[in-house]
């Protein structure tokens, strides 16, 4: 039993058969269900996706960016003029989409990582304010016309299977030794680099890897909405996935997924709220913050609740035998 | 080039609009820590204060600007109160989220009363234009910079000889050892938000006088590149803050005169991230020391 | 055998000398006490040491290597770990967490491994988690396994601050004040916890302030006082020398002015 | 004049103080010794309002006046903010000194004066002048540019410029040199005979007894031993654990 | 963990009762057309989408106005074919993914019979193809870019297009005015002006005028001095300026303030507003923009609503409002041609509309049911109203 758990094929196709089904599962309910829940679905896993690459770099090692919508940006534009200029397929466009951010990442992340806290997030946000104008100033991108003639690749099953890989790599990643070493530099930097943890690599490596994420997601949006534009990836939208960070209990990644999945549909259930939508949206932010200032999840983690439940078992059996 | 001196009078005006506001994200931070996001809604506050005072009330200009003063002053304070002091002794990153609340918060609200066109300012008083040499200066320019820098001048003055100044000083040196000295430290912070806030809405009425366009989202990008000069300058500091405005401010003027127009939030931007990679406290902040 | 030697070593902070001019000798598998008044620059010490400090003058050898200018991750991989003064976990992460980041030099596998679960990962991450536990069940916190490090009282949190600098198999191990905040039945449990380490061929540098400690396990103790050496030698000598009982032990020469006068106790 | 009644105090889910009960009397000078994190600094944190008891039933009285806790039939819970209590007389001089660095002398002397409300008169500045002169070649001078010495000197100042009642030192002579220890020891118990009441805390146990008239021995949180100076400085124990015998 | 006190919860309790007199205050702002009175038949639902908050409310909100006042005109009129009109109005904060959203819940949950919206060019492309894909008639009432009506039979717009007025206009100020030299602003973050801008450009080199000076600003700026000195400098005979009326109205008063007395501002529709007036003042006198119809010599039908307008808002109606009127009615006139609500039906008929005169111009469909306005009015502000300068016919095809 033990050994088929832990042998390493079994686990592959173990994994590939989930993302199999799941994306079956996505296409039979692509048929039935009706398109606008359908639509939000894809938001819910494009945010998923964007918000755990920002949980990898702001909840796991604890550095503050501002600038996560800029790596969105970058996603979408590359995946767009790859799949549109270059004519490429759409995995293609969204594997290179990943890349293009990722590498953006780590240019940005090995001068800016010197600066801590605040200072990173600043500097990020102003990183994001410059890739937002030279898109809006390059040809190729469309300037503030935007990008047009995107086709609309981005499947219900595509996205399905993308976020269900998303969140096991994530979670595989945070209980291994590398995902150890990340919550190490987040807790402590000094107890971390005297444990023999090489801090800025790992940093480099939350924001590479954040940013693929980013890029991902950003791809996925490019071939949602068929047509980008530089307006579409502000300040704001950095601040909203955030929000839904912090909102779901900043380092944890089902608080992550919540935090996504009750922003995303947010807007929809206010939208009874008319013209005080965003009003009540700012509102429910102060009131989060003020009752759960650690996030719905803030300091409750899934893993340890379950193996705590099963140690707790085990230990009441021992007693007894004690 | 010959315009040189007319575009640094133009950035100078801008510069001193950004360093009002940048005083007020400066001193907070200094004292909490908090970068605090709603600034820029309370310098739009600030603006359409001034305009309703103006424009309903047909106040003149000195009430104009000092009811907008005190009314900022009063949000500020009730921020601090609602949206900050409940979260203390939480995570910093709950603080900066409540904050971003109340900047969606406070913008749509002017929306909803005030509708989200763009409004004129009523003409307060003739605007006048001197040449001096080949260059020219407005009534308009002379009093923002004027007043800016008289209440740069008055907050300096006050923060270096008042009771309560000194105060803030060790508050944001030694929060413990402020309250070991008898300083009662909510007091100190709901001042530092008031003060700070004041100022922002003085820039509000300021701006809407100078620009003659007062918005609900105005203070977005105001308060975005306020920050970037407040960490400029060396977030912090308050000569830092008037020093990272003004800097800003030429900075983008001058980045239309060399043709750059298109790239001049770029260039505020960029030049704040080579200068905190080269100094990551920012011009005029300290350094601090990893504490181990 | 010199494991560890400082040559000359001085830093100073904004025109304070914190550590001036300082030769210090640690032989391989001795227990050396390092002991002086607080802000002596017995913490300094550690720091330099372990590389978060540069020193401004002077080397530091490891295993007759220079160690100057290396980043602490290093230093801590050739085999220096150390816990700290002011207790430094990772006080939101579970106690088995906490010293399996300890066993970070130990491991290869890296992002790859990690993201594609592979056997070496598996087989590695096991043997991780066996010398974890024993370096837990080592120091008796082996029941706490899944409690967050922030909620282990005092003493607990040291002894696993202990567990993560020695799960690695180091060759020193440098303790500041480890006896801190404890009480004296956890000090002698830590004076054996020590004794033991020692036994299993690691070096001990000690920081402490509590004598009955020092003085019952150190070999050797080196005095510091004002960033300088001032005494070296065997526990009895250092009792006995008078600078260090002037400086540290207390002078007795500082003799009140006014006779107090008999207060019965209260 | 202070007295501690069953404080217990706790950071998260640790306990740094059990039930810890002590007093001081007018014109005392009280010595708290113990281990580095046995709690003594925690101690005078809690007295000066910086950490609150986390039990309800403990009680600090300064002057008959709550500082924090119920006094006895009444209900209401009294939990003092700092600043409040150095108005009522107490006056901290912290741990590390904690001067404000980029203040000059005299500023850091007018920060001490800040709970009263009046501008400090000159004999103010004389009696602080009197004990360190040090201070006034330097009153213009920035803080954080003295010498550690100078800088305990300045803290201490600091706090008399509040005229306290009771001063709370927190280990004045860390770091310094001996000779300047025995300097500012001289000067403390000036200070006491000039009518201030002291509790210090001290990690010189030689030191502490010899100037202090009682002392209390903390150990893990708990106060394990109590008496007059002279006592405790003969006590076998004592001598053991911090004399260095 | 945080424990409640009293004074936050009465501070959040201050914010609560704010909010709810705030909401009092706008309370009467409701879905309009839903007095429903005795009507037994289903009402014929509209959705609109637009921004109602966030940065691109201003356009979304005069949209809104005109829409809403047709609503109302409709049903007391009885409404369409017998059927009340309701309108469903969701907010998209001018973002994407909720103009999405809200087209799709438009569609497969209200089950509207049309869109009217949004009135940015890149939500347009967006909610188009949806609209289109589910056969769902959408037109936008702003929207000036390209590759929209492209997208498929069921998208429509009827706004002034640029790529027929702006020619016009340089034809005009070149050849007849002799203003050669001219100094350009281009809004670099507004797909309108860049969009315009281009047009303008091409049709300046072809009337033989030159550009000597192009200056950038960014929608939402308000400081330009730094662009007028410049432009000052250059010396032009006029300024060019595709763009919206906010900026428009302050660059004019950074230009007459640095003394530079008579030049003229000439740009697109996006400077028709009474906000120009109003924020700019008698520095405005003299800008001359293209547009659909002349507030100075309306038609009938536009004095109409002009007048209507004013007394019911208080103000006199935008362009945007005035597109979003001319939007609602052409549907309206579409499903009583083709006697069905139904967008399969009537959006033939809708396509086939020619010479509509609506308030905001006359207005035409082309074969490939792209819109023209004809004729298109220059216009110029004198004494703080737009006066008639000249009228351009244009080809219908």
């Amino acid at each position: 039993m033990r050994n088929i758990k832990n042998n390493w094929l079994v686990q592959v196709i173990g994994f590939v058969l989930v993302l199999i089904m799941t994306g079956l599962t996505a296409q039979g309910l692509s048929r039935i269900m009706p398109p606008y829940y359908l639509q939000i679905g894809f938001f819910i896993g494009i945010n998923v996706i964007m918000a755990l690459g920002l949980n990898l770099i702001a909840g796991a090692t604890g550095q503050l960016s501002l600038g996560h919508s800029a790596f969105m940006s970058i996603g979408a534009y590359a995946s767009a003029i790859a799949t549109v200029t270059l004519h490429l397929p759409f995995p293609v466009g969204i594997l290179l989409g990943g890349l293009a951010a990722c590498l953006f990442g780590i240019v940005i992340g090995f001068p800016t990582l010197r600066l801590s806290g605040d200072y990173l997030a600043i500097a990020t946000l102003g990183f994001a304010e410059i890739v937002r104008v030279i898109f809006t100033n390059m040809q190729i991108t469309g300037g503030a016309i935007g990008f047009l003639g995107i086709k609309n690749l981005t499947t219900f099953p595509v996205i399905m299977i993308l976020t269900v890989a998303m969140i096991a790599v994530m979670m595989w990643l945070e209980n291994s030794r590398n995902g150890r070493a990340m919550l190490a530099v987040r807790e402590d930097e000094i107890a971390a680099e005297s444990v023999g943890v090489n801090i800025t690599w790992y940093k480099i490596q939350a924001f590479a890897i954040g940013s693929f994420c980013a890029g991902v997601g950003g791809a996925l949006f490019a071939h949602t909405t068929t047509f980008i534009q530089p307006t579409d990836f502000g300040f704001m939208k950095s601040i909203e996935f955030l929000n839904m960070v912090v909102l779901g209990g900043l380092g944890s990644i089902p608080g992550t997924i919540i935090g996504s999945v009750v922003l995303t549909t947010a807007p929809e259930f206010l939208r009874f709220m008319a013209n005080y939508r965003m009003l009540v949206y700012g509102l429910l932010l102060i009131i989060m913050m003020i009752f759960r200032p650690h996030g719905l999840l803030g300091g409750f983690n899934f893993r340890q609740a379950i193996s705590r439940a099963l140690f707790l078992g085990r230990r009441i059996r021992q007693g007894a035998k004690v | 080039m010959k315009d040189l001196m007319q575009q640094l009078i133009n950035g100078l005006a801008l510069g001193s609009i950004y360093a009002l506001i940048a005083l007020g994200y400066t001193m907070v931070y200094g004292i909490i820590s908090l970068i605090n996001f709603a600034y820029g809604e309370i310098y739009m506050f600030g603006a359409f204060t001034g305009l309703i005072l103006a424009a309903t009330y047909k106040t003149n200009v000195v009430v104009a600007l000092l009811g907008g003063m005190m009314l900022s002053l009063v949000l500020g304070v009730l921020i601090e109160r609602v949206a900050y002091k409940p979260l203390r002794r939480s995570s910093r990153l709950s603080a900066l989220i409540s904050t971003i609340g109340v900047s969606i918060f406070l913008s749509t609200l002017m929306v909803l009363l005030k509708g989200p066109n763009t409004q004129g300012f009523p003409k307060l008083f003739e605007n006048k234009v001197y040449a001096i040499g080949n260059f020219q200066i407005t009534i308009y320019q002379i009093v923002i910079i004027g007043v800016a820098a008289f209440l740069m001048l008055a907050l300096h003055l006050f923060v270096t000889y008042t009771r309560t100044g000194r105060a803030m000083r060790a508050t944001a040196q030694d929060q413990d050892a402020a309250g070991l000295m008898g300083v009662n430290i909510d007091r100190i912070i709901a001042t530092t938000f008031a003060i700070g806030s004041s100022l922002a809405g003085a820039a509000g009425v300021l701006a809407g006088i100078y620009f003659n366009a007062v918005q609900p989202y105005m203070g977005t990008m105001a308060g975005l590149k306020a920050f970037a000069a407040a960490v400029l300058g060396g977030i912090g500091s308050i000569p830092g803050a008037m020093l990272g405005g003004l800097m800003i401010g030429l900075l983008e003027v001058l980045s239309v005169t060399v043709n750059l127009s298109e790239y001049k939030d770029a260039f505020a931007f960029g030049i704040l991230i080579l200068v905190l990679l080269v100094k990551p406290s920012g011009i005029m902040g300290q350094k601090i020391n990893k504490k181990v | 055998m010199n494991i560890l030697e400082l040559q000359n070593v001085t830093i100073s902070f904004g025109g304070l000398t914190a550590v001036d001019k300082l030769d210090i000798q640690v032989k391989s598998g001795e227990i050396l006490s390092l002991i002086g008044p607080n802000g002596a620059g017995k913490s300094t010490v550690f720091n330099l040491i372990t590389g978060l400090y540069k020193p401004s003058d002077g080397a530091i050898l490891f295993q007759s290597e220079a160690l100057t200018g290396s980043p602490p991750y290093r230093i801590a991989k050739k085999g220096i770990t150390r816990t700290f003064q002011s207790i430094r976990l990772f006080s939101e992460l579970s106690v088995l967490h906490n010293v399996l980041i300890g066993t970070h030099v130990l491991g290869q596998a890296g992002l790859f491994h990690s993201i594609i679960r592979s056997p070496l990962m598996h087989s590695e991450e096991k043997e991780l988690r066996e010398k974890a536990m024993a370096a837990l069940d080592f120091l008796g916190l082996a029941d706490k396994e899944h409690e967050k490090a922030k909620n282990l009282s005092y003493g607990e949190q040291r002894r696993l601050e202990i567990a993560r600098a020695l799960v690695s198999n180091p060759k020193i191990l440098l303790l500041d004040e480890p006896a801190a905040g404890m009480n004296p039945f956890e000090k002698t449990v830590l004076m054996d916890i020590i004794r033991k380490i020692r036994d299993t061929g690691v070096t001990i540098f000690l920081v402490e302030h509590d004598m009955t400690l020092v003085m019952g396990i150190s070999e050797r103790i080196v005095v510091l006082d004002y960033g300088k050496k001032i005494a070296e030698g065997s526990p009895v000598k250092i009792r006995q020398n008078d600078s260090v009982i002037e400086a540290y032990l207390g002078s007795g020469q500082f003799r009140s002015r006014i006779r107090r006068k008999e207060t019965g106790a209260c | 004049m202070l007295r501690l009644e069953n404080i217990d105090v706790s950071y998260g889910r640790i306990r740094a103080l059990q039930s810890v009960s002590l007093q001081v009397k007018e014109g005392e000078i009280v010595a708290l010794i113990g281990a580095n994190g046995a709690g003594k600094s925690t101690t005078l944190r809690t007295i000066s309002g910086l950490l609150k008891p986390a039990n309800k039933e403990g009680r600090i009285v300064f002057n008959r006046k709550h500082i924090f806790g119920s006094p006895p039939n009444s209900s209401r819970t009294a939990s003092l903010k700092p600043h409040t209590i150095v108005q009522l007389g107490v006056s901290q001089v912290p741990e590390g000194r904690r001067v404000f660095p980029k203040m000059s002398v005299h500023e850091n002397l007018l920060m001490g004066a800040h709970s009263r409300k009046e501008k400090p008169l000159q004999e103010d500045y004389e009696r602080v002048f009197h004990h360190f002169p040090r201070l006034k070649e330097r009153r213009k001078q920035l803080a954080g540019t003295l010498s550690g010495g100078e800088q305990q000197m300045l803290a201490i100042g600091r706090s008399l410029m509040s005229q306290p009642k009771l001063l709370l030192l927190d280990e004045p002579s860390m770091g310094l040199a001996p000779l300047l220890v025995e300097e500012i020891f001289h000067i403390i118990e000036d200070i006491n005979s000039s009518g201030t009441t002291i509790m210090l805390v001290e990690q010189n146990a030689h030191l502490a007894l010899e100037i202090s008239d009682r002392a209390y021995v903390l150990e893990t949180g708990r106060i394990v031993l109590e008496g007059s100076s002279q006592e405790l400085a003969k006590n076998p124990e004592v001598r053991r654990a911090y004399l260095g015998d | 963990m945080f424990k409640p006190n009293r004074k936050v919860l009465v501070s959040l309790g201050v914010i609560l009762s704010l909010l709810l007199i705030v909401t009092g205050c706008g309370g009467q702002s409701g879905t309009a057309g839903q007095t429903g009175t005795t009507e037994t038949k289903e009402p014929i639902k509209i959705g609109f989408l637009g921004a109602k908050t966030g940065n691109t409310a201003i356009y979304g909100l005069g949209n809104l106005k005109g829409i809403k006042f047709a609503v109302d005109e409709l049903n007391q009129k009885g409404g369409i074919l017998g059927h009340q009109v309701q309108l469903i109005e969701d907010d998209d904060v001018g973002a994407k993914d909720q103009a999405i959203n809200i087209t799709n819940k438009f569609i497969t949950q209200d089950k509207v019979n049309a869109i009217i919206g949004d009135p940015l060019t890149g939500l347009t492309r967006v909610a188009g193809q949806i609209a289109n894909s589910k056969n769902t008639v959408i037109m936008s009432a702003g929207c000036t870019g390209p590759n929209v009506v492209e997208i498929g039979p069921y998208v429509f717009r009827d706004t002034l297009l640029d790529s027929v007025a702006a020619p016009a206009t340089m034809k005009y100020i070149i050849q007849e005015k002799g203003w050669k030299k001219i100094a350009m602003i281009i809004s670099k973050n507004s797909d309108y002006s860049v969009g315009v801008s281009a047009v303008f450009k091409q049709a300046i080199e072809a009337n033989g005028g030159s550009v000597i000076d192009e200056e950038y600003i960014q929608d939402g700026d308000t400081d330009f001095s730094a662009q007028v000195t410049k432009i000052k400098a250059a010396n032009p005979d006029v300024i060019v300026f595709g763009g919206y009326y906010t900026e428009a109205a302050l660059i004019m008063k950074k230009v007459r303030e640095v003394g530079m007395k008579d030049i003229a501002m000439v740009g697109g529709d996006g400077l028709q507003s009474e906000d120009l007036v109003k924020i700019g003042g008698s520095a405005v006198d003299g800008v001359i923009s293209f547009a659909g119809f002349s507030p100075e010599q309306p038609t009938p039908t536009t004095q109409k609503f002009m007048d209507a307008f004013k007394a019911k808002n208080n103000e006199l109606p935008d362009l945007f409002a005035a597109n979003g009127y001319d939007a609602m009615m052409i549907i309206a006139k579409a499903m009583t041609d083709a006697n069905s609500a139904d967008p399969v039906k009537f959006k033939d008929t809708l396509a086939q509309t020619k010479n509509y005169e609506g308030v905001s111009g006359t207005i035409t469909f082309k074969a490939n049911h792209e819109v023209i306005k004809s004729p298109v009015y220059l216009l110029q502000v004198k004494d703080g109203k737009f006066e008639l300068l000249k009228k351009v016919p244009v080809a219908l095809n």
